[in-house]
């Protein structure tokens, strides 16, 4: 049986990896399970200089969801290259760092400082919603994003990964812009800007007054839009949204996705991403299928 | 290999003690080995609807019967959810979690708790040697105060004067002159700052244990910062995570 | 203590109505509760001709919500007008009339045969995403939003509140094109479109491939829309998307919208638009609220 | 002034009665009182990140106690869910809804169920008044069957021939030669097009139960509909709604 999938010319042992923003960088998620069964760690995203993020509260929880408006805290290159690929690379699996800037300059520097580094890709977050500056604004025109595209793919010495928002009207139009500036493949989907009022209070319950929403709520979101991005571009697509268990990454894969990412449901359980490796390795045996790759994109 | 876990554990007794104000004992197996004075566990809705993990601290470790006590006050959902729960029933729970309060043995001190801030006072109570004060504030109706005298001086505050000092804990802290070599507390984060102010002006050190809304609870998400004086070794900027660096800080460290 | 709210124009007892679609012309609901406790029903989109819909399956469950791809079955305008207005009109609530077409001349086809009747406000569908033709077509280009409010605003009787979609990268865009063409009021929003793979049959669980994401795991983002729009134009919102019961309606209030529709909470409950108005009252009585109009966007 | 109601409703009993498919009784109140066969009710899951009804079939109806039975079986999260209630638990519940099947006193009648179509004629062959066959279809393992043979002849086929005729009801008519005025049958929707086409040919009238995933349950939704010959009355299309105008319906009025 063959769980290995190959994405942008780098072979992963199992296509399941984690959302960025959700695991860290592992250290915390290495005590509960061995970081080698994953297929790869994508890490939270990282900027050119520390980066404090938003005011709490910064979490709520929602009806099959929750609301994040972390801004994008990080400890900046500097203290994630020395300290956090070492502890990663000592891990048999691939190493995904997300990337984000709040100017196109910005995300040049982290991909270029990135360049020299022991990573396998590297993933472009130009779909965030909680922070005023960059995120988002790079996500939500196909002409920026085909521009932002094309300058780091020019630094690049690793594969690169767009990053979408579900933010917008056409994702496919997105999508075909990072296609056509030469992105190695997409991740899809960010979170969907959301807001909750404490009604007692007369308040927002974050801080931030809107966060984006992640968790089973969205999955049919998200399952929707990787159909599309699929049946519209030749690229390889990473599926994420809701994923809490192997049923779930298995409609991701079958929609069209590579590689799934498990996000929110980290939160919910520490082993989540391992048991989303033994389901579809289950269903695998279950239904006679040989090799994943079968199962990408089967439903037509 | 995990430090802490995730399962479904029993409940061996849920009861109300106070309007709102239950007490859960928990067969807690390994968990109730290494539990220390405030640290916390999650606990997880078994309606599914509600995802994220609630908070409650580790009111009393029975290390014999490898029991934990949580005492919790329906707040919401799934405090509601907890308090309809009956002994046999199952919970799941993650924990212990975070770093409890550091045991300053053999110094005087004052165990501060507010409200639901109190339930994590009475293990560290049980564990801390040496000349206790302990101080409860409630708005009204009390909770646990008996149980605390077995292990020092109880004094007591209610907003509306009904039991004790009149006012909140530092007022009856002052009404009975109380001096300490250091403070442990847990409450709202406007009596931390209160009793962080306290013990600078009085030149005391003090545990505060912060609160916080939470996503991940160990530490990975971001969700549950605070800020810090100086920048954090972990995260390079001037916040701590409160889920995983606390929920216990010295008062010197953080900005209320 | 006042619950009435006016919108356009029309005084309306309570701020709650029915969600379109979800609550039929109120025949089958009128068993289980008086729909005289109503502020007004909002029918299910009627067209010129009987619609037969899209083939089954058309519904199915996901986590916190529910997808729908209907097709907006209908038995055209003449059988509403002759059977369902009548039988509404015994009750004493308003009645708002969604309409839906293929066309811009289906659409004015209606709204000008219904110009003469006894209804009190029309809600015009130009956010559906389970028909080929029309729907969400004319809902997510500003300039198509104010092209065929314009064209309806010139013929209908009664006023009209324009029905947003959310599958927009900015409803802003769109609230503001339908307020400069004359629309009287918004709703928002309606469903997000989203999919669901059976992965043991490995085909898609409706027939219609994708159909529209409804429920509680919405209301984040239904909330964030409303509160956006709320503060780009000066015209009243319904406001809609996931209201499960009183807190979560008096989110959409304080986030800006004058009324509110309950959707699929129908379907969890027949009861549901009653215990929603039951638990305003409620709240307002708890709070010392005397009038719900203090609560519309009073979270800023 | 409800016709039907959703309320919350005991369970007195819940047994598994074969590998997977599970036998539960409601204290159904009202409900119980005015319930026919053919009619079903809809479940609601306690865990509410499920929010859609579970319609299920009325198997069997005590008057006297005022409690229902439904027999499931287990294929999805919520009758997973079903399936784990224990007596004292309790479940809410909308019904009873749609209309059952017509009874056609006096005329000699097959009673066909297919699998987990096969609960809701036993109530029915229970309350028919007339010459009864019954033939029963399951894939391997048998349910109910023995429970049938107090109100008439059971024939039973099984796919893997394990028990009765091997192959599926149709080939334990023809097997046991059964003539008919009437047909009543429940189950999945091939053997349903199959009774029709044997009716049909037979110029025997049949009333099938028809099954559809459903939101609202009571026809307000248009989500359940099935294909009708007729332009139906209430959609002035040719659909009509199994939750309402159904689930039961004769063959020559739809479309399979
Ligand atoms: C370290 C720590 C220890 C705690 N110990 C206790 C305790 O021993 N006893 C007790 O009664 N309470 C304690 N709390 C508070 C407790 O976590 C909340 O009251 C509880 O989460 C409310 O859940 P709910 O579902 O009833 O409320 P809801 O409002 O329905 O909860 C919605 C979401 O908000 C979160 N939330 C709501 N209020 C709080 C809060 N005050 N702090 C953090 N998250 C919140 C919930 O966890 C959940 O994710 C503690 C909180 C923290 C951070
Ligand atoms: C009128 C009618 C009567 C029925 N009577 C019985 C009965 O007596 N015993 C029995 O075991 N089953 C019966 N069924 C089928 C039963 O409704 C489904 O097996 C059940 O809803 C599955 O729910 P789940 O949560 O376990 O599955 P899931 O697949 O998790 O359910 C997901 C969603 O799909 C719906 N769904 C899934 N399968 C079906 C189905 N076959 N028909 C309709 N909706 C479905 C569920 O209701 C739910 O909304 C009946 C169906 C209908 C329409
Ligand atoms: C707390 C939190 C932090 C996140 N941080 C990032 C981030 O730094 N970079 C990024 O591209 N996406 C970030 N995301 C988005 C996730 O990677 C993912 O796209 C989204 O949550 C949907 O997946 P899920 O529903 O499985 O969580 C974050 C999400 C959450 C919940
Ligand atoms: C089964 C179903 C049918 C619907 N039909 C219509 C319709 O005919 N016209 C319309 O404008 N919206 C229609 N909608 C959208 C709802 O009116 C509403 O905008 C949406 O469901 C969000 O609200 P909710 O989450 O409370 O259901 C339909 C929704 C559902 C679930
Ligand atoms: S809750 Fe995730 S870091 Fe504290
Ligand atoms: S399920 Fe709604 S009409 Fe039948």
């Amino acid at each position: 049986m063959n769980t290995s999938v190959k994405l942008a010319g780098v072979t992963f042992k199992n296509p399941v990896t984690t959302a960025s923003g959700t695991f860290g960088s592992g250290i915390e998620y290495s005590e509960y399970f061995d970081l080698s069964r994953l297929g790869a760690v994508t890490t939270k995203g990282v900027s050119n200089v520390a980066w404090a993020g938003n005011p709490t509260p910064r979490v709520a929880e929602t009806y099959g969801g929750m609301l994040n408006a972390i801004g994008l805290q990080n400890p900046g290159m500097n203290v994630f290259i020395n300290r956090d690929i070492p502890f990663l690379r000592k891990y048999d699996t691939k190493i995904i760092v997300n990337v984000v800037g709040k100017t196109t300059e910005d995300y040049c520097e982290v991909v270029e400082r990135l360049a020299d580094c022991d990573v396998d890709l590297l993933e472009i977050n130009i779909s965030c919603p909680n922070v005023k500056e960059g995120g988002i604004a790079f996500g939500q025109d196909p002409k920026c994003v085909e521009a932002i595209t094309a300058q780091l793919k020019k630094r690049a010495k690793q594969p690169i990964i767009m990053k979408l928002s579900p933010n917008v009207t056409d994702i496919t139009e997105m999508a075909r812009a990072a296609e056509a500036a030469g992105a190695d493949a997409l991740s899809l989907i960010n979170t969907l800007t959301g807001m909750k009022i404490d009604i007692n209070r007369r308040a927002f319950l974050l801080a931030n007054k809107t966060g984006g929403l992640s968790g089973p709520a969205i999955k049919p979101i998200a399952v929707r839009m990787v159909y599309q991005v699929a049946n519209a571009v030749q690229i390889p697509i990473i599926g994420m949204g809701g994923i809490m268990n192997a049923e779930d990454a298995l409609e991701f894969i079958m929609a069209g996705a590579s590689m799934v990412a498990v996000g929110t449901a980290n939160f919910i359980n520490p082993n989540a991403t391992a048991t989303v490796i033994e389901g579809i390795e289950e269903y695998m045996k279950n239904h006679n299928i040989p090799d994943i790759n079968e199962l990408i994109g089967c439903v037509k | 290999m995990a430090s802490a876990d995730k399962k479904r554990v029993l409940i061996t007794e849920n009861t109300e003690i106070a309007q709102g104000v239950f007490s859960m004992w928990i067969d807690a197996g390994n968990m109730a080995q290494s539990a220390k004075p405030g640290q916390f566990v999650s606990l997880f809705c078994n309606d599914k609807s509600y995802l994220l993990p609630r908070p409650i601290s580790i009111c009393e470790v029975d290390r014999d019967n490898l029991r934990l006590r949580l005492v919790y006050r329906v707040v919401g959902n799934g405090t509601k959810e907890f308090s309809k729960l009956i002994k046999n029933n199952t919970v799941e729970v993650m924990g212990p979690l975070g770093n409890g309060f550091t045991l300053e043995e053999g110094k005087k001190a004052i165990l501060i708790g507010g409200g639901i801030g109190i339930p994590p006072m009475l293990e560290l109570s049980k564990q801390l040697n040496c000349e206790k004060h302990i101080v409860l504030g409630y708005r009204d109706i009390t909770f646990l105060n008996k149980e605390f005298e077995t292990y020092g001086k109880v004094y007591v505050a209610t907003e509306d004067g009904s039991v004790g000092t009149k006012g909140n804990v530092l007022n009856a802290i002052l009404a009975n002159s109380l001096t300490a070599d250091i403070i442990y507390a847990c409450g709202p984060t406007p009596m931390l700052s209160g009793i962080k102010e306290f013990a600078l002006k009085n030149g005391v050190k003090a545990q505060l244990s912060l609160e916080e809304r939470m996503a991940c609870g160990i530490g990975a998400c971001l969700g549950c910062v605070c800020k810090t004086k100086e920048t954090d070794h972990h995260s390079n900027v001037n916040n701590k995570r409160i889920c995983k660096d606390g929920p216990v800080f010295y008062a010197s460290e953080v900005e209320l």
